[in-house]
């Protein structure tokens, strides 16, 4: 039963891929297929967060029975299952949003095909428990979301494709790189087994390069300082419903590879990584608060946010407290739902704008008409600012706080400075949008507000009610706190 | 011997970077070949020793580790559609921005 | 039905060459695979040939078979000679030779077995059937290139009309 | 029996290497690109031939699978050199010699580099 | 069950906000509505005033409900005597406001916006002094910063609403994160959030060592909450609000929040030096910079606005004092400011309404007008200016009792008396401006006197209230025992200790007194010399103010945001070498270069096959070198060909048959789409953008930077290669089981398709996907744009002209070729996918070869042609059955093997007669859809690279749809 | 005879290498487009000859089966080149 569980979340997206290819005539059918698939898998993976939860142990699976580690193990630890919900919820909402969005990409025959390739690539990402077929799960986010992006309306959308694809092959380069060095020196690609073996011959001569490779492709992944520059361009071309679905989820791989590194893999050498993360993190903060400040396009400037929110929860896996690292996966799941909102929003607003751009000499004024969604960017931007009562605040409460237990004064100084400058952005976009004049701006229909109006609701229903998501996330933190527990429940 | 396949495997592997940093986008598509040989020979000097035999199971003596090989071919085919999406992409890139110049492609700033 | 066979036969042989076993039912996958793949042939316009005129086909394309391994070696040998030469002697240029047919196909195989011997090449075929080939040594090519195609001429129209 | 196919074995690949280094040379030493086709395309060909042939007789590879290998190479080179050397001709790369019946037939391209 | 009391007021204000929403389509006037409305902060009112009868004196009543258990958070109220006097000034004064804003937006339907906003002002603001912990008092704060946000902006149509409220937002919210930060540390060091504790514990925070840090924060906090010197900035700007807005926020609650916080912690964080000196120096700045710019003022609010910050200043300063009186004071000038200011701010809303300005140089000589106004501004003006017998003269007593209490300090003990009376004289002459500016004296220009009359009673109810209480307090003969005892909790909760009120004006000639005397005096004069004085203040430095730090700070973000965009230049390859150096970097730093690349490591034997190796290793690296000095892109693929060539057989000496295949079929590939794009992109384009052609700036250090990746790669692959084991630890379980368990001969093989099947089910997809994304690139995504538009069939040669490889049609000859070798690929194909488990070539092989013999189609005739000659090919079904066959076989090892992807011999279960040599399993059936999928994917890939101009049809046909969509 | 054998074969398997270097060397010095297009496709012959040599000394026909698909395909990439070289446009 578990092992169904823990196939279909995979499975049905990669299954939908073909089967909406093959309705590419029949628009309707298709959406409506793929919609269906997506909220067929959200349940299961909630079924398996259920079954992980009652059993306090992971559900894993051996492909072809092939026992651990000689074939490829897919599991649902704790935090995969936390990340593989997470991922659900948001690309959920992005199929929603699709539904109701008036870009002509979403009617390409293509378009839902490679909406559940990504969502495939996201769940066996979070949900495999073998560094190659991590590595070919990200392979499927780098290429569908380069494809996607590529075919925006957005003029410069294979601009940022070409861009983003170049970085991803560096990283793939990277991660080929780190992976060679882990198996010469440790013959074995399982990760319960790697984390083992590690663990038992600490120093084997490539050890340290394979730290450093893997650490600079998630660095890439995460789109973290200085190695974010595909970031801002390519989520601020894609789709909305896609870039909603890049700045919320495609660079929560690099964060999860690092709780991996730091908490399964090196749990013991990961010491120096640590404070790499910090200091990134930290670097990420300021940089990304100050480019969101200072650019001139509402999605432009999500995109920065989001690589200044990456900074925080980079910051939260350094310090690596129980605390810290509940606060970083709170942070992390809050961070995917209002990111998401906040692009979809914008990318509603810039829909309605006089010429269909999200720069904000564009979009300024249009709020005008839509008042309700400016209720929503309000909510979302507070959000995102960390004020009460929602979700993003317990995620800012949750990393200050454990900054202050851990001590680690210096870097929560910055990182609280820097994080007035998120309200300034925010409000000076609100402004913008809703309270600036603009005669250029008409009443206009476009896309729906269906999908960020769920998501914004979910934002604050974590934030009033945020004990469900925090004792998940600690539950999560304790898993990652002792990975002797993951290794035998794997190799068992 | 494994300090020439070393230094022939880096080698490939500059002469990859160096092309993929050249402003010719064409130049900068074959560094991605490049660059994939490179780090396929680097996964298969990472397998166990090469033995006199290839992975059947049917052969005599010593084989080369089959483990890398396989992931090698998984590496090749990714990159292989990788690197066809690009073209193309620089094919659109030479219509829209009438340009095959990489840093003429800078639609995208700030 | 003769149409699929041209190209189904072969096929099974081409099958039974790559899986090199006789077993029965190998023959069988063979002849399912081979009359699959013919299912997708494109429509061709290969010459008909009847079942009945099949030993007089086969007979004439032994013997072609020869005249081009004598064509191939005496062409090898003049070639070997000329390179291995010290001072090279070469009299190279393009000649025009008539196929004496029409058809793609006889034409093809003319051509192919010209650029198949060394020292002479195919360079362009017009629709006259005329090819354009280039030798290493025009004069002693010309003639004998000439009553070669003659000879292949007539082969080949006993093994199709 | 087994000594006198060896033998053979040994002839065939010394007559293949034979065939493809006069190849190479012809390769070397030929004064154009057509001339040069007459070498590679098919001289160093035939040497590949005879290679099959001696691999058939070494090897447990059947002749069926050697000869249609050849039926391979044999199709295809001839077909290559034709489309190579109507390129160079295309391309308006110059023969060397006197005769050229092709002269004036087809537009060729100006540069002399294709 | 009396806890649950505490809830209700909030509740009801919650309650009143959603009313306000649903009557937002009712097109009630405001009128209507604020009546309506303004029971809810009565009740509320009525309710805080029963809890607080029900509390035993000094002691607190308070209710807590579990919030996030999981970090011990909950949400918690708690009602003493402090927070009361705060919830019944705000919920009070809040009754009033609401009745005032509806009379002053009259019958503007409109105004339920405003209404609601205020109404969750006061929610937020109750809340803040009810809350019952530090955590649930931070909810409220930030939630008082985003409501006054939106009350400050109410009018966002002008630019000065807006600036004023994203300055209040940007100043408050600064404040708050510090604040939260010092809460942390106060929860952190006494383990719990609620007041009990943190109240209880005050003895370890003043002896804690982060004590001044935590402290800082706070206090940081409130000083920017309740406008403090230099963080008052923020205030006057935020007049910009309505008036009703500035009457509530500015007067009674919002700026007294950072005035509660304080007291509220006093007990626990007060009573050392740094408290006393800090809010001392603190507040009787303020107090000073409040007064003095107080007096430039000409526009009313603006006035009110700096002598409110004057009076925080007050407030500041007594919380840092130790002494009983102090807090005495404390508690009598907030209530005795709320009432007056209050009543100030809604008249001077008033004067505006009905004249239309608020500018006391076009005011004037309105006594006779507005007789009512004048008497209760009057009445507000006096108290304000601390005249007998007025309640501000009472505070003002005390104040000055406290400011010359014995116990302080040198210096302190001359300077806060001096400040005081300065101040006072200050505050004095800006209420005698206030009052002769509007109604006594004559407006600037005779010729247009200001016209206006008393508004209805409704109207001048609101600020009447507070203006008669102000009197009455002063005047009344007995004491009101309630007050006192209220005031005396109330202070007693501020002090922790037992404070002593009075409500007598009359003390006694005492040092007070003598220096009210002298306040007064002073302020007298300055009133009379105004027109000397405030000349001389106007020119007086005129632009000191705190302003430039709050623009500095602004334009510094503004700055930094610019470069920090600017890093992002545009440029790829800027891009590129940065990451990359960065990773070499790391390289470095994780010292991940071991000492294993050392010479003594090295071993020259050349034995079994090393001298072929060593020649493809030559071969493969000349020919990648050659092909980055090659000028022409044409010469760079074919020495590019060559590398792959190369490379292939370097693997098949490794040896790995497998490999080499795919190697070659890949190369061969690779080489096909490369000519394909070279033919798509103008030469001239490339020429343009080749380095080799002209300049060669920045090549040498690419050269460098290529080279240093390299060195680190070889490193590596030196290392590697010294130092594998001889036997890897998974692979001998392959080697063993690879025939018994899946039956195949092929080790890498049965890896691909069996072991590591997954990773081979997502690698397929990744190649359908790249073939699908070309197709909808070229096909739609850039065809909607008009971008290439299509083009005429191919070129045809002229009749009987030569034909060869060039144009179209090409020669018989290569027809010929084409026509043979199609089936032959396809047989080639499927061999591999029957028999490579036993032998080079696995499903991907056979999708490239067929592909291939296609692409060769499309080459020798054209695109219309192949496509009408092989009308089955249809790649987007071929990558539907692919996928959907690969899906359901690993479904199908589920169902008959046991597990998903699990092997499954299905010739064996239906023992079907098959070759020796073929199975016909699951594994087979993988590489059938491998196959399909890439044979999908690869002819897309070719097909579109090689025709992005021609038509497809199903492309045209959609792409017709959509338009008519739209 | 055996080691006779062995050795001609590894001479043959040098000279073949030695000769796909010639090769190689065309494709950096050719005197124009087509010449270096002769070079590669003399060098992917010669590739197919190597296999079949390593396929002869490992006495295994693994070899082979890869040079028959080489043997099958690798014109496809020269005609390609061809078509580019004469008229700038493949398909
Ligand atoms: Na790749
Ligand atoms: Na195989």
């Amino acid at each position: 039963m578990n092992t169904w569980l823990l196939l279909l979340p995979l499975l049905i997206p990669f299954a939908g891929v073909p089967l909406t290819l093959a309705l590419r005539k029949r628009r309707r059918i298709q959406s409506a297929l793929a919609l269906g698939l997506m909220l067929a898998a959200l349940g299961f993976t909630l079924g398996l967060l259920r079954a992980v939860l009652t059993t306090d142990q992971p559900v894993s699976v051996q492909m072809g029975l092939w026992q651990a580690p000689f074939g490829i193990t897919l599991t649902a630890d704790p935090l995969g299952v936390f990340m593989a919900l997470m991922s659900q919820i948001v690309l959920t909402a992005g199929l929603i949003y699709s539904l109701g969005s008036t870009e002509k990409v979403v009617q390409y025959p293509t378009y839902y095909p490679l909406f559940l390739a990504l969502a495939t690539g996201l769940t066996g990402a979070f949900l495999t428990g073998d560094l190659f077929n991590l590595f070919v799960f990200a392979e499927i986010i780098v290429i569908s979301g380069a494809v996607l992006t590529a075919i925006a309306d957005d003029a410069y959308g294979v601009e940022a494709a070409y861009k983003y694809f170049y970085i991803s092959t560096l990283a793939s380069v990277f991660f080929l790189l780190g992976i060679g060095s882990l198996y010469v020196s440790y013959g074995t690609l399982n990760l319960a087994d790697l984390a083992a073996r590690i663990a038992s011959t600490p120093s084997a001569p490539l050890t340290m390069a394979g730290i450093a490779f893997l650490t600079a492709t998630f660095l890439i992944k995460s789109a973290a300082f200085p190695f974010h520059f595909w970031q801002p361009d390519f989520h601020a071309a894609a789709p909305t419903p896609v870039s909603a679905m890049l700045s919320s989820l495609v660079v929560k791989v690099g964060v999860y590879g690092f709780l991996r590194m730091t908490t399964l893999l090196f749990a013991e050498q990961a010491d120096l990584l640590k404070t790499l993360l910090v200091v990134v993190g930290v670097a990420g903060v300021l940089y990304g608060g100050f480019g969101a400040a200072g650019t001139h396009n509402v999605k432009r400037m999500l995109a920065y946010s989001t690589l200044a929110q990456i900074g925080f929860i980079l910051v939260g896996i350094g310090w690596g407290t129980p605390l810290s690292l509940a606060a970083a996966l709170v942070f992390t799941f809050n961070h995917a739902l209002i990111k998401a909102a906040m692009l979809m929003l914008a990318g509603a607003m810039a829909s309605r704008a006089a010429v269909k751009s999200a720069s904000f000499e564009v979009v300024v004024g249009v709020g005008k008409y839509h008042p309700f969604a400016g209720v929503l960017f309000l909510l979302g931007g507070m959000a995102l600012a960390g004020i009460p009562p929602l979700n993003g605040f317990i995620s800012k409460l949750m990393i200050f706080w454990s900054g202050v237990e851990s001590a680690n004064y210096a870097a929560l100084a910055i990182i609280g400075v820097a994080s007035i400058v998120t309200l300034t952005y925010v409000i000076r976009s609100f402004i913008r949008i809703w309270f600036e004049a603009n005669p250029k701006a008409k009443e206009k229909a476009g896309d729906r507000l269906l999908a960020p109006a769920l998501l914004v609701f979910l934002s604050l229903l974590l934030g009033v009610w945020a004990e469900p998501l925090v004792s998940l996330s600690q539950w999560a933190a304790a898993w990652l706190g002792d990975p002797a527990l993951y290794i035998a429940a794997i190799l068992r | 011997m494994n300090l020439l396949t070393s230094l022939a495997i880096g080698t490939l592997f500059a002469a990859g970077i160096y092309q993929i940093l050249r402003r010719n986008v064409i130049r900068a598509a074959i560094g991605l070949v490049l660059l994939s040989n490179a780090v396929n020979l680097f996964l298969f000097s990472a397998g166990a020793y090469n033995g006199a035999a290839a992975a059947y199971s049917n052969a005599a003596g010593q084989i080369s580790d089959p483990l890398p090989q396989a992931l090698v071919l998984t590496a090749i085919v990714i990159s292989m559609g990788g690197f066809a999406f690009v073209l193309s992409l620089l094919y659109v890139i030479s219509t829209r921005y009438k340009t095959s110049d990489s840093d003429e492609v800078k639609g995208l700033k700030n | 039905m003769s149409q699929m066979l041209q190209v189904s036969v072969p096929l099974f042989l081409v099958y039974l060459a790559l899986t090199g076993n006789a077993d029965p039912a190998n023959l069988v996958v063979g002849a399912l695979v081979a009359v699959g793949i013919s299912l997708l042939r494109p429509k061709m316009n290969l010459p008909l040939l009847n079942l009945k005129r099949l030993p007089q086909f086969l007979w004439a394309g032994i013997r072609y078979l020869f005249v081009v391994a004598g064509d191939v070696i005496r062409g090898g040998i003049s070639t070997a000679r000329i390179v291995l030469d010290p001072n090279l002697p070469l009299n190279p240029g393009i000649i025009a030779i008539p196929s004496g047919t029409r058809s793609e196909l006889g034409t093809a195989l003319s051509a192919h077995s010209i650029s198949l011997s060394p020292g002479e090449m195919v360079v362009a075929i017009d629709d006259e059937g005329v090819m354009y080939t280039h030798c290493l040594n025009v004069d002693d090519s010309e003639k004998m290139v000439a009553d070669a195609q003659n000879l292949r001429k007539n082969l080949l129209s006993r093994m199709f009309e | 029996m087994e000594t006198i196919l060896q033998i053979l074995a040994l002839f065939l690949i010394a007559l293949g290497t034979l065939l493809s280094l006069i190849g190479v040379i012809g390769f070397i030493r030929m004064p154009d690109v057509y001339t040069r086709l007459h070498a590679t395309g098919k001289v160093s060909v035939f040497g590949l031939v005879f290679l099959l042939l001696a691999a058939s007789i070494l090897t447990p590879l059947t002749i069926w699978k050697a000869l249609l290998l050849i039926f391979f190479v044999l199709a295809a080179s001839p077909t290559v050199s034709h489309a190579i050397s109507s390129a160079a001709y295309r391309a308006g790369i110059p023969i060397v010699g006197k005769r050229d019946d092709l002269k004036g037939k087809m537009e060729v391209g100006k540069e002399k580099d294709g | 069950m009396q806890d649950f009391l505490l809830t209700l007021p909030l509740l009801l204000l919650g309650a009143g906000t959603l009313t306000a929403l649903v009557f937002s389509r009712s097109g009630w006037t405001a009128s209507r509505l604020g009546w309506l409305l303004s029971l809810f902060p009565l009740t509320s009112f009525l309710l805080v005033l029963y809890a607080f009868s029900l509390v035993p004196s000094g002691k607190a009543l308070t209710f807590s409900l579990p919030w996030i258990p999981a970090l011990g958070l909950d949400f918690s109220l708690y009602l003493d005597g402090l927070s009361a006097l705060f919830a019944l000034l705000i919920t009070g004064i809040g009754t009033l406001v609401v009745i005032y804003a509806g009379q002053y937006f009259g019958d503007d339907a409109s105004a339920w916006r405003f209404h609601a906003y205020t109404l969750l002002f006061m929610l937020a603001m109750l809340g803040l002094v009810l809350a019952g912990d530090l955590i649930t008092l931070f909810l409220f704060w930030e939630g008082t910063s985003i409501s006054s946000f939106l009350l400050i902006a109410y009018k966002f149509k002008d630019e000065a609403a807006r600036k004023g409220a994203f300055k209040s937002l940007f100043i408050t919210g600064g404040g708050g994160i510090a604040m939260l930060a010092g809460f942390l540390f106060v929860i952190s060091i006494t383990g719990g959030a609620d007041f009990k504790t943190v109240l209880a514990s005050g003895g370890v925070l003043r002896a804690s060592p982060l004590y001044p840090v935590l402290f800082t924060l706070i206090a940081f906090g409130a000083f920017t909450k309740s406008a403090q010197f230099p963080a008052h900035i923020w205030l006057p700007e935020a007049m910009t609000a309505p008036t009703p807005a500035s009457a509530f926020l500015h007067s009674a609650t919002m700026v007294k929040a950072g005035v509660y916080l304080l007291a509220r912690l006093n007990p626990a964080l007060g009573q050392t030096d740094l408290w006393f000196w800090t809010l001392s120096i603190v507040g009787l700045t303020t107090m000073l910079v409040g007064a003095y710019l107080g007096f430039k003022q000409n526009d009313l609010k603006p006035l009110l606005a700096y002598s409110t910050i004057s009076q925080l200043g007050v407030l500041v300063a007594l919380i840092g004092q130790d002494t009983e009186i102090a807090f005495k004071a404390l508690v009598i000038s907030i209530l005795a400011h709320a009432l007056y200011k209050s009543a100030l701010f809604m008249s001077a809303g008033i004067i505006d309404h009905e004249t239309g300005t608020r500018d006391i140089r076009k005011l004037g000589g309105l006594r006779k007008q507005m007789p009512v106004m004048f008497g209760i501004m009057g009445v507000a003006a006096l108290s304000m200016a601390g005249l007998p017998p007025l309640f501000g003269f009472l505070a003002k007593e005390t104040l000055l009792a406290s400011a010359t209490h014995p116990s302080l300090p040198p210096i302190v003990d001359s300077l806060f008396p001096l400040t005081t009376v300065i101040a006072g004289a200050l505050l004095l002459a800006q209420a005698g401006l206030a009052i002769w500016g509007v109604f006594l004296g004559k407006p600037a220009d005779e010729k247009h006197p200001p016209h206006g009359h008393d508004p209805n009673f409704a109207f001048w109810l609101a600020p009447a209230v507070p203006a008669l209480l102000s009197l009455l307090i002063g005047l009344t003969p007995v004491e009101p025992q309630f007050l006192v005892h209220f005031l005396a909790d109330a202070a007693k909760a501020a002090y922790g200790d037992k404070v002593k009120i009075s409500l007598a004006l009359w003390t006694g000639i005492n040092v007070p007194l003598i220096l009210s005397l002298v306040a007064v005096t002073l302020g007298s004069l300055v009133f009379w010399q105004r027109g000397r004085i405030r000349p001389w203040m106007m020119n007086f430095l005129p632009n000191l103010t705190a302003n430039a730090l709050f623009d500095g700070t602004m334009s510094g973000v503004d700055w930094l945001s610019r470069t920090a965009t600017r890093l992002q230049g545009g440029r790829l390859r800027v891009y590129i070498r940065i990451m990359l150096l960065s990773a070499m970097a790391l390289v470095v730093l994780f010292n991940g270069m071991p000492a294993g690349v050392s010479i003594p490591a090295l071993n020259w034997n050349i034995e079994g096959l090393n001298g072929l190796r060593m020649f493809s290793l030559v071969m493969l690296t000349a020919s990648a070198v050659v092909s980055t000095v090659l000028r022409r892109d044409l010469y760079a693929v074919i020495a590019l060909g060559i590398t792959g060539l190369g490379v292939a057989v370097w693997m098949a000496l490794e040896p790995s048959p497998d490999v080499a295949l795919v190697q070659l079929m890949v190369d061969i590939l690779s080489t096909v789409i490369l000519i394909l794009s070279l033919s798509l992109i103008p030469r001239r384009l490339r020429d343009r953008a080749n380095e080799l052609l002209h300049s060669r700036r920045g090549m040498l250090r690419d050269a460098l930077l290529a080279g240093l990746a390299g060195l680190v790669v070889a490193g590596l692959a030196f290392t590697a290669l010294n130092t594998r084991p001889r036997e890897s630890v998974v692979s001998p379980f392959y080697a063993e089981n690879a025939k018994p368990l899946t039956g195949a001969k092929d080790i890498v093989g049965a890896i691909v398709v069996d072991f590591r099947g997954a990773d081979t089910l997502m690698e397929i997809l990744v190649f359908s996907l790249a073939g699908l994304g070309i197709y909808t690139l070229l096909h739609y995504a850039t065809r909607k744009t008009g971008e290439h538009p299509h083009e005429e069939p191919e070129r045809q040669l002229k009749p009987n002209s030569p034909r060869g490889i060039f144009n179209l049609p090409t020669s018989p000859m290569l027809h010929t070729l084409a026509y043979i070798m199609l089936p032959l690929a396809f047989m080639l194909g499927i061999t591999h996918m029957m028999y490579g488990h036993d032998q080079p070539g696995d499903g991907f092989t056979a999708g490239v070869i067929i592909s291939l013999a296609i692409a060769q189609w499309y080459m020798l005739f054209g695109y219309y042609e192949t496509r009408r000659k092989l009308a089955w090919l249809n790649r987007n079904n071929m990558i539907v059955a692919g996928l959907t066959l690969a899906a359901l076989n690993a479904l199908g090892g589920a169902v008959f093997g046991g597990g998903f992807f699990s092997p499954v011999d299905y010739g064996e279960m239906l023992n079907l007669p098959l070759p020796p040599g073929f199975y016909l399993t699951n594994s087979f059936l993988f590489e059938v859809s491998i196959a399909l999928s890439v044979m999908g994917a690869a002819t897309l890939i070719l097909d579109n690279l090689g025709h992005p101009r021609e038509e497809d049809i199903e492309a045209e046909a959609d792409l017709a749809a959509l338009e008519e969509k739209s | 005879m055996k080691s006779l054998l062995d050795i001609t074969i590894w001479i043959v398997l040098i000279a073949h290498l030695l000769m796909a270097l010639v090769a190689a060397w065309r494709v950096w010095r050719g005197e124009n487009s087509v010449s270096r297009l002769a070079g590669l496709d003399l060098a992917s012959t010669l590739t197919i000859a190597i296999l079949v040599i390593i396929s002869i000394i490992r006495a295994n026909i693994i070899y082979i089966d890869v040079a028959i698909a080489a043997a099958a395909l690798s014109y496809i990439s020269t005609i390609a080149l061809a078509k580019y070289i004469s008229d700038h446009r493949v398909f």
